[in-house]
C-alpha cells in the first residue's frame, strides 16, 4: 500500500490560521536558500572586485545589458497578468501572456549569450582570470535559473491549455510567479553590482 | 483502514516510500552504516598515531583516512541521523498525519545514499585528502577523487536544505489544534533552530564547492593565488556554513535532551520557554561567529574581536540550558534507564565541550591551541560525548516507538559504561597534547606525546567494542524483544499516544493538545496529577 | 533548614574556589614560557581553567548528586514535585555566566591588545614556507637558513608567507602561530625570554609531509647570535650549506649531508647515474637541470609536480652550478 | 481553494503602473551609466533605484504586501544576512 495520505485542508488548520499556504510557504522558503546560494556567489565576486579592482581591462557593455534588464522586467509584468487572467478564467489570455512570458525568457538568455559571445571574443573567459571566472558563474548560474524558469512556463502553458490550471486551481502558476520574480530580483541586484556600480 | 500493526514488509524501507516513519527509519539506518565506516577510519587514525612515526599509513593515505573520517562522521552520520529522528517524530510530537511534502522528503532521503558511494568511490579515486575543511590551493590540487569528494557534500547539503524546508513548513502548517508554539515538545523546538541554520547557511557552502570544483575540473582561477585568487575567501565560505553546522549537529541533540529528562525524572521541564528562546538564540547567534575559526588565518587582524564577543555570548544560552537540565533532575524521581544514563552522559561530556569552547574563543588563547589536538578534543567532546550520547539517548528512548519492541536494559547499560569510559580515556589525553605542541592531521608526531596517543588509541579501542553491544541489541530486540506498550515510559508528548510502532496514518484522528507536553509530577498541595491530554 | 543550605552552599562554593584555584595554579600543561607573549597567554589560560574548573565542579557535583540522592527508591513511583520555572534562578544564572563571558572577553582583549604590539625596534625574519619545509631570511644579512637563530631578549617580526599551499608557523614554547597564506605576508611579533632549542611545527595540513613539516628556533645569547651570523654569512657560498638551507634533505636522501628524506629520489647515486639520464645531456647540465625545472625527468616511482620550481629565483647561477658539482663529486 | 486568507486587497496600484516604474527607474539607471555619472553620486543613486525596484517586484508583483508577514520575514531576513556576509567577506 504505497502510502499517499490524502492532505486535507484540516491537516493546514494551523498554517491557514496564520494565513498561509503550505505551496507558497515551501516556495519562500526555497527562495530563502537561494538567496543565500546566490550571496555566496555575488561574495565571491564583490571580493575580487573590491580588492583587484574589476574589471580592469574590459568594459561591460551596459547598454546591451540595459535593454536585456527591460526584457526581463517585461516578463515579470507579462507573468503576474497571466495570473491575474487565469484567476479570471479568461484561459486564451493566460496561454498568451505565459507564451509571451517564454519568448521574453528567451530572448534574455539570447541577449546574455550575444554578451558572453562578444567578452569571448575579447579575450575575457571563463578560464582567462579571476575576473572572468567570477562573473560567467555568477551571471551563468543566473541564466541557469532564467533556462529552468523558461522550462517550468512552458509545462505551465501545456496544464493551463489542458484545463488542469483553471480559476479555482491555479496555485501552480502563482508558484511559478514567485520563482521567475525571484529570479527577476537576483538579476536587478546583479545588474546593479556587476554592470552599474563601478 | 489499515489495522494498526499492519504487516511490516522489510522491502518497503529499500524502496521509495513517502510515509516519513519509514524515511526515518531509512535514514538513521543509513547514517549508521556510515557511523561504522566512519568509525574504521578512526580505528586506522589511532592505531597510526599509536607509535611516534608513520609506520601504518604514508602521510597521502593517512590524510585521506583522516579526511574521510571527518567527512563521514559529519555529513553522512550525525546530520542523516538527527534528520531521520526529525523525520520520524515531527509529525507525530504535533499531532500531523505525515510531513507537508511527502514526496521531497522521500526525495531528500534518497540523495543520501548515491552521495555515500560517490564519497566512498571518491576513496578508490585517489581520495580527498584536504581535511574535512579542505582549504585552497591543497584541495585545487591534489588527485580526482576531491572533485568526487566535492560533489558529494554538495549532493548532502541540497538534500539537508529540501529537508530543512520540509520540516520548517510541517511544524508551521501541520501542528494539532491547540499546539500553540509555546506547548511544542523542546525537540520539534531543536529541529526548528535547526532547520533554519541549514536553510541559511548551507547554500553559501554549495556555492563555495562549486568554485572549487570549477578550479579544479574547468580550470577556473577563483583560487589561483598567482592570478589574484585569494585562499581566506574559501575560509569564509567554508565556515560561514561549517560553523553553523556544528549548531546544526548540537541543537537536535539538545532537544532530545530535553524531552528525555522530564520523563525520567518524573518532573516538568524546568524553565521550558527559556530553553526554547536559548535553542533560536544559538541558532541566530551561530550564524555571526564563524571566522573564530580564522583567528590565526590571513584575515584582518583587527576584525577578529567582534568575532570573540560573539563566540563567548554563545556560552550564555548553552549554560542556560545545562543549568536547566540541572533542575530538571534536581529533586525528581530519577528512573535510571539507558536513555537517562546517556542523557547524563551527555551533559558532563558535553559541558567539557564547552567549557573548552570558550578557550578557543579568547584570541590569545586560540593563537596557541588553533588547529592542535586541543581542538581535536574539544570537537570531539562536543561532537561525539554531545551529539552522538543525545543519539544514543534518542535511539533508546524511541526504540519501543519506532519498532514496537523493548530494548535490553542490561546490555544497553554495558553499552553506556563502554562508550562513557572509551570517549573520555579516547579525549582527554589529547587537550593536554594539544596544550603541549602536537599539530593537528599529522601522522607523526614528537616522541614526547608517545603517552597521550597511546591513552587515547586504548579508548578508541573500548569505543570500538562498545558499538557491539549497541548493535546486538538493536538487531535482537528488533527481531525478537519482548512487545512493547504505546506508552511504556508514561511520556505525555503525542508520540506517546498512538500505538507503537503508530499506523501509516499516525493517529486515529488528529488529537487535539490541551495540557503541557511536560505536565508530570504532582502539583503541591498533593492534588490528582494533572490528566493527560485528552487523546482524540 | 534555611542556615543549613546556605551553611552547606557556602561550604560547597568555598571548596570549589579552593578547587579552581589549585587546578589553576598547580596544572603543568604547557610548554615552557619562553617569550613575553607566553607568560601573558598562560596568565589568561590559568584563568580560563580555574573558572572552568570552579563550573565543571560545580555542574558534575549536583549531577552526581543529583543522581544519587534523587534516584527513584524502589517502590515508590510517585511523580516528582510539580516545579515549572524559577524566574529569579533563571535570571541568575543567565547573568552570572553573562558577567563571567564579559570579564573573560575584556581580559582577553587587553591581553591580545598587549601581545600584537612588537617591540622597540624589532628585527624584521622572513619566514618562507614551502611543501614540507620552512625557511629563513635576515633581510639585514641578506641570508636565508633552515634553522631560525633569534637573539634573547630582542623584539622580532615575522613577515609570514608560502610559496605553495595554506602552512601555519608555529612555535609551541612561544604561544603563537600565524598562517603562512600564499600570495599575502602576514605578520607574528614577539619577544623571546629564555635560551633554548624550542621546536618548530606547521599547524594547517598542506599535504603528504604536513608532519615531518618542522624546524627549530635557537634562542642564543647577542654574542653568540652575531658569531653565527657572521658565520652563515661566510658559508653562504658553501654547496653543503646551500643544500640544507634550501631544505633539499627534506625530500631528498644525502648521505654526505645526512640527509633521509624518502619523497624525492635518493641523490648519493647521482655521480654514477647524471650523465647517463638524458641522452646527450652531460651530468653537471642534467643535475642544474633538473634543480631549475624539476618536472622535465621525473625518476620513475617518484610522484611530479612535488618538487619546488622556484630555484632559480632563490639561488644565483653561480650557487647552482657550485651545489650541481657537490652532488656530483660525493667521495 | 485559496488557502490563505490574505488581507482585504488595500489600493494597489496596477500592474501595469509597477511596471512602468521600474522601466522608468532602469531608464534613469542605463542614462546615469551613460552620462559617466561620479562614482560617489551614482554608487548612491544605483543603490537607491535597484533596492526600489527590489521592493516593488517583491511587494506588489510577489504579493508581499497583502499576503502573510511570515513570507517577508523569510525573504528579507536571508537578504540582510547574506548582506552582513558580503560585506564581511569584502573586508576580510
Amino acid at each position: 500500500m504505497s502510502h499517499q495520505a490524502m492532505q486535507h485542508a484540516e491537516d493546514f488548520r494551523a498554517g491557514h490560521a496564520l494565513g498561509l499556504d503550505h505551496r507558497k510557504l515551501g516556495m519562500w522558503l526555497f527562495i530563502a536558500s537561494e538567496v543565500m546560494f546566490f550571496g555566496g556567489l555575488i561574495s565571491a565576486y564583490l571580493h575580487y572586485k573590491y580588492t583587484l579592482g574589476f574589471p580592469e581591462t574590459t568594459d561591460l557593455n551596459v547598454v546591451l545589458v540595459g535593454i536585456n534588464t527591460m526584457v526581463l522586467l517585461t516578463s515579470s509584468y507579462t507573468v503576474v497578468s497571466a495570473l491575474t487572467a487565469i484567476r479570471q478564467g479568461r484561459q486564451g489570455r493566460f496561454a498568451a501572456l505565459l507564451l509571451l512570458t517564454i519568448l521574453l525568457g528567451v530572448a534574455f538568455l539570447t541577449g546574455q549569450l550575444y554578451e558572453f559571445a562578444d567578452l569571448y571574443r575579447q579575450g575575457v573567459t571563463l578560464t582567462s582570470g579571476v575576473f572572468g571566472s567570477s562573473f560567467f558563474t555568477l551571471t551563468g548560474f543566473h541564466g541557469l535559473h532564467v533556462a529552468v524558469g523558461v522550462l517550468w512556463a512552458i509545462v505551465t502553458l501545456f496544464r493551463g491549455l489542458r484545463g488542469t490550471l483553471n480559476a479555482e486551481h491555479n496555485m501552480a502558476v502563482e508558484i511559478f510567479g514567485l520563482y521567475w520574480h525571484f529570479v527577476d530580483i537576483v538579476w536587478i541586484v546583479l545588474f546593479t553590482q556587476i554592470y552599474l556600480i563601478v | 483502514m489499515t489495522t494498526a500493526s499492519a504487516s511490516v514488509s522489510w522491502r518497503r524501507y529499500f524502496w521509495w516510500n513517502t510515509d516519513h516513519k519509514v524515511i526515518g527509519v531509512q535514514y538513521i539506518v543509513t547514517s549508521f552504516f556510515f557511523f561504522i565506516l566512519g568509525g574504521a577510519l578512526a580505528g586506522l587514525v589511532r592505531a597510526e598515531l599509536a607509535s611516534p612515526a608513520t609506520d601504518l599509513l604514508d602521510g597521502a593515505t593517512y590524510n585521506q583516512v583522516m579526511t574521510n573520517h571527518g567527512t563521514l562522521m559529519i555529513f553522512l552520520w550525525v546530520l542523516p541521523v538527527l534528520a531521520g529522528f526529525g523525520n520520524y517524530l515531527i509529525p507525530l510530537m504535533i499531532g500531523a498525519r505525515d510531513m507537508v511534502f511527502p514526496r521531497l522528503n522521500a526525495l531528500s532521503y534518497w540523495m543520501i545514499p548515491p552521495a555515500g558511494m560517490l564519497m566512498i568511490a571518491s576513496f578508490f579515486a585517489g581520495g580527498a585528502e584536504a581535511g574535512w575543511t579542505a582549504y585552497v590551493p591543497l584541495s585545487i590540487g591534489g588527485p580526482p577523487g576531491q572533485t568526487l569528494w566535492a560533489l558529494s557534500v554538495m549532493l548532502l547539503g541540497i538534500s539537508a536544505i529540501f529537508g530543512a524546508i520540509n520540516f520548517l513548513a510541517t511544524v508551521i502548517m501541520m501542528r494539532a489544534p491547540g499546539l500553540s508554539i509555546w506547548r511544542l515538545p523542546l525537540f520539534v523546538w531543536g529541529m526548528i533552530a535547526t532547520s533554519t541554520l541549514i536553510l541559511t547557511a548551507t547554500p553559501v557552502l554549495t556555492s563555495g564547492l562549486i568554485m572549487v570544483a570549477l578550479d579544479r575540473v574547468v580550470g577556473t582561477h577563483f583560487f589561483t593565488v598567482t592570478s589574484g585568487g585569494d585562499p581566506v575567501l574559501w575560509q569564509n565560505l567554508f565556515w560561514f556554513y561549517s560553523h553553523p553546522a556544528v549548531y546544526i549537529m548540537i541543537l537536535p541533540a539538545m532537544g532530545i535532551i530535553s524531552e528525555i529528562f522530564p520523563v525520567f525524572a518524573r518532573k516538568p521541564i524546568f524553565g521550558y520557554r527559556m530553553i526554547a528562546m536559548s535553542s533560536m538564540a544559538i541558532a541566530i547567534l551561530g550564524l555571526t561567529v564563524w571566522a573564530h575559526h580564522m583567528f590565526t588565518s590571513g584575515m584582518d587582524p583587527r576584525l577578529r574581536v567582534p568575532y570573540m564577543v560573539s563566540s563567548m555570548v554563545i556560552a550564555v544560552p548553552t549554560g542556560i540550558k545545562i543549568f536547566s537540565w540541572l533542575a530538571t533532575i534536581w529533586n525528581g524521581k530519577l528512573r535510571l534507564t539507558t536513555p537517562m544514563l546517556f542523557a547524563l552522559g551527555f551533559i558532563s561530556m558535553f559541558l567539557i565541550g564547552g567549557l573548552t569552547g570558550i578557550f578557543l574563543a579568547a584570541i590569545p588563547v586560540d593563537l596557541h591551541v588553533h588547529d592542535t589536538y586541543f581542538v581535536v578534543a574539544h570537537l570531539h567532546f562536543v561532537l561525539f560525548g554531545g551529539s552522538v550520547s543525545a543519539v544514543y539517548a534518542g535511539l533508546y528512548y524511541w526504540f519501543p516507538k519506532i519498532t514496537g519492541r523493548m530494548y535490553d536494559e542490561k546490555i544497553g547499560r554495558t553499552h553506556f559504561a563502554l562508550n562513557f569510559i572509551g570517549t573520555n580515556l579516547a579525549y582527554l589525553p589529547m587537550f593536554i597534547a594539544g596544550l603541549m605542541g602536537m599539530p593537528r592531521r599529522v601522522a607523526a608526531y614528537d616522541a614526547s606525546f608517545t603517552s597521550y596517543n597511546q591513552w587515547a588509541t586504548l579508548g578508541a579501542l573500548i569505543l570500538a567494542a562498545s558499538t557491539l553491544p549497541f548493535l546486538y541489541n538493536a538487531v535482537l530486540s528488533w527481531a525478537r524483544g519482548p512487545k512493547a506498550a504505546a506508552n511504556p515510559w508514561q511520556a505525555l508528548t503525542l508520540e506517546w499516544q498512538t500505538s507503537s510502532p503508530p499506523p501509516p496514518e499516525n493517529f486515529p484522528e488528529i488529537p487535539t493538545a490541551t495540557g503541557d507536553p511536560y505536565d508530570y509530577g504532582e502539583p503541591s498541595p498533593a492534588a490528582e496529577p494533572a490528566a493527560a491530554p485528552a487523546a482524540g | 533548614m534555611r542556615e543549613r543550605t546556605l551553611f552547606i552552599s557556602a561550604i560547597v562554593g568555598i571548596g570549589l574556589i579552593a578547587a579552581g584555584f589549585a587546578v589553576a595554579t598547580q596544572a603543568n600543561v604547557m610548554p615552557p614560557e619562553a617569550s613575553t607573549r607566553a607568560v601573558a597567554v598562560d596568565q589568561l589560560f590559568r584563568i580560563l581553567l580555574g573558572v572552568s574548573t570552579v563550573i565543571f565542579l560545580l555542574v558534575e557535583g549536583a549531577l552526581v548528586f543529583a543522581v544519587l540522592r534523587f534516584r527513584q527508591r524502589p517502590g515508590d513511583d510517585r511523580p516528582g514535585p510539580a516545579i515549572h520555572g524559577n524566574t529569579s534562578l533563571e535570571i541568575l544564572w543567565t547573568l552570572i555566566p553573562a558577567a563571567i563571558v564579559v570579564v573573560i572577553g575584556v581580559y582577553s582583549f587587553q591581553v591580545l591588545a598587549a601581545i600584537e604590539v612588537p617591540g622597540l625596534g624589532p628585527r624584521v625574519v622572513e619566514v618562507v614556507a614551502r611543501q614540507f619545509s620552512w625557511q629563513f631570511r635576515y633581510p639585514e644579512a641578506d641570508l636565508a637558513t633552515t634553522e631560525l637563530h633569534l637573539p634573547v631578549g630582542q623584539p622580532v617580526i615575522f613577515q609570514i608567507s608560502a610559496e605553495d599551499v595554506i602552512h601555519s608557523f608555529w612555535v609551541p614554547a612561544f604561544r603563537a602561530k600565524r598562517d603562512a597564506t600564499p600570495g599575502q605576508i602576514s605578520e607574528l611579533a614577539m619577544t623571546p625570554i629564555e635560551v633554548g632549542r624550542f621546536p618548530i611545527r606547521c599547524a594547517e595540513l598542506c599535504g603528504a609531509g604536513h608532519a615531518i613539516m618542522t624546524s627549530e628556533v635557537v634562542v642564543e645569547s647577542v654574542e653568540d647570535f652575531d658569531a653565527w651570523l657572521a658565520e652563515q654569512q661566510a658559508m653562504a657560498n658553501d654547496p653543503a650549506q646551500i643544500f640544507l638551507t634550501m631544505g633539499c634533505g627534506a625530500c631528498h636522501v644525502l648521505t654526505v649531508a645526512a640527509t633521509t628524506g624518502t619523497i624525492g629520489p635518493s641523490l648519493d647515486d647521482l655521480p654514477g647515474v647524471a650523465g647517463t639520464r638524458l641522452a646527450g645531456v652531460g651530468a653537471a647540465d642534467y643535475v642544474e637541470q633538473s634543480i631549475l625545472a624539476p618536472d622535465d625527468f621525473i625518476v620513475s616511482g617518484f610522484p611530479p609536480g612535488l618538487m619546488p620550481k622556484t630555484f632559480f629565483q632563490r639561488l644565483t647561477p653561480d650557487q647552482i652550478e657550485r651545489l650541481a658539482a657537490f652532488l656530483l663529486d660525493q667521495p | 481553494m485559496q488557502g490563505s486568507a490574505t488581507r482585504p486587497e488595500k489600493g494597489r496600484p496596477s500592474y501595469g503602473v509597477i511596471f512602468l516604474g521600474l522601466v522608468i527607474l532602469t531608464a534613469i539607471e542605463l542614462g546615469i551609466s551613460v552620462l559617466r555619472v561620479l562614482p560617489p553620486l551614482s554608487t548612491a543613486l544605483y543603490l537607491l533605484f535597484s533596492g526600489l525596484k527590489v521592493a516593488l517586484v517583491a511587494a506588489f508583483y510577489m504579493h508581499l504586501r497583502q499576503d502573510s508577514r511570515f513570507y517577508t520575514a523569510a525573504f528579507v531576513l536571508p537578504a540582510l544576512l547574506l548582506l552582513v556576509f558580503a560585506l564581511l567577506t569584502i573586508a576580510i
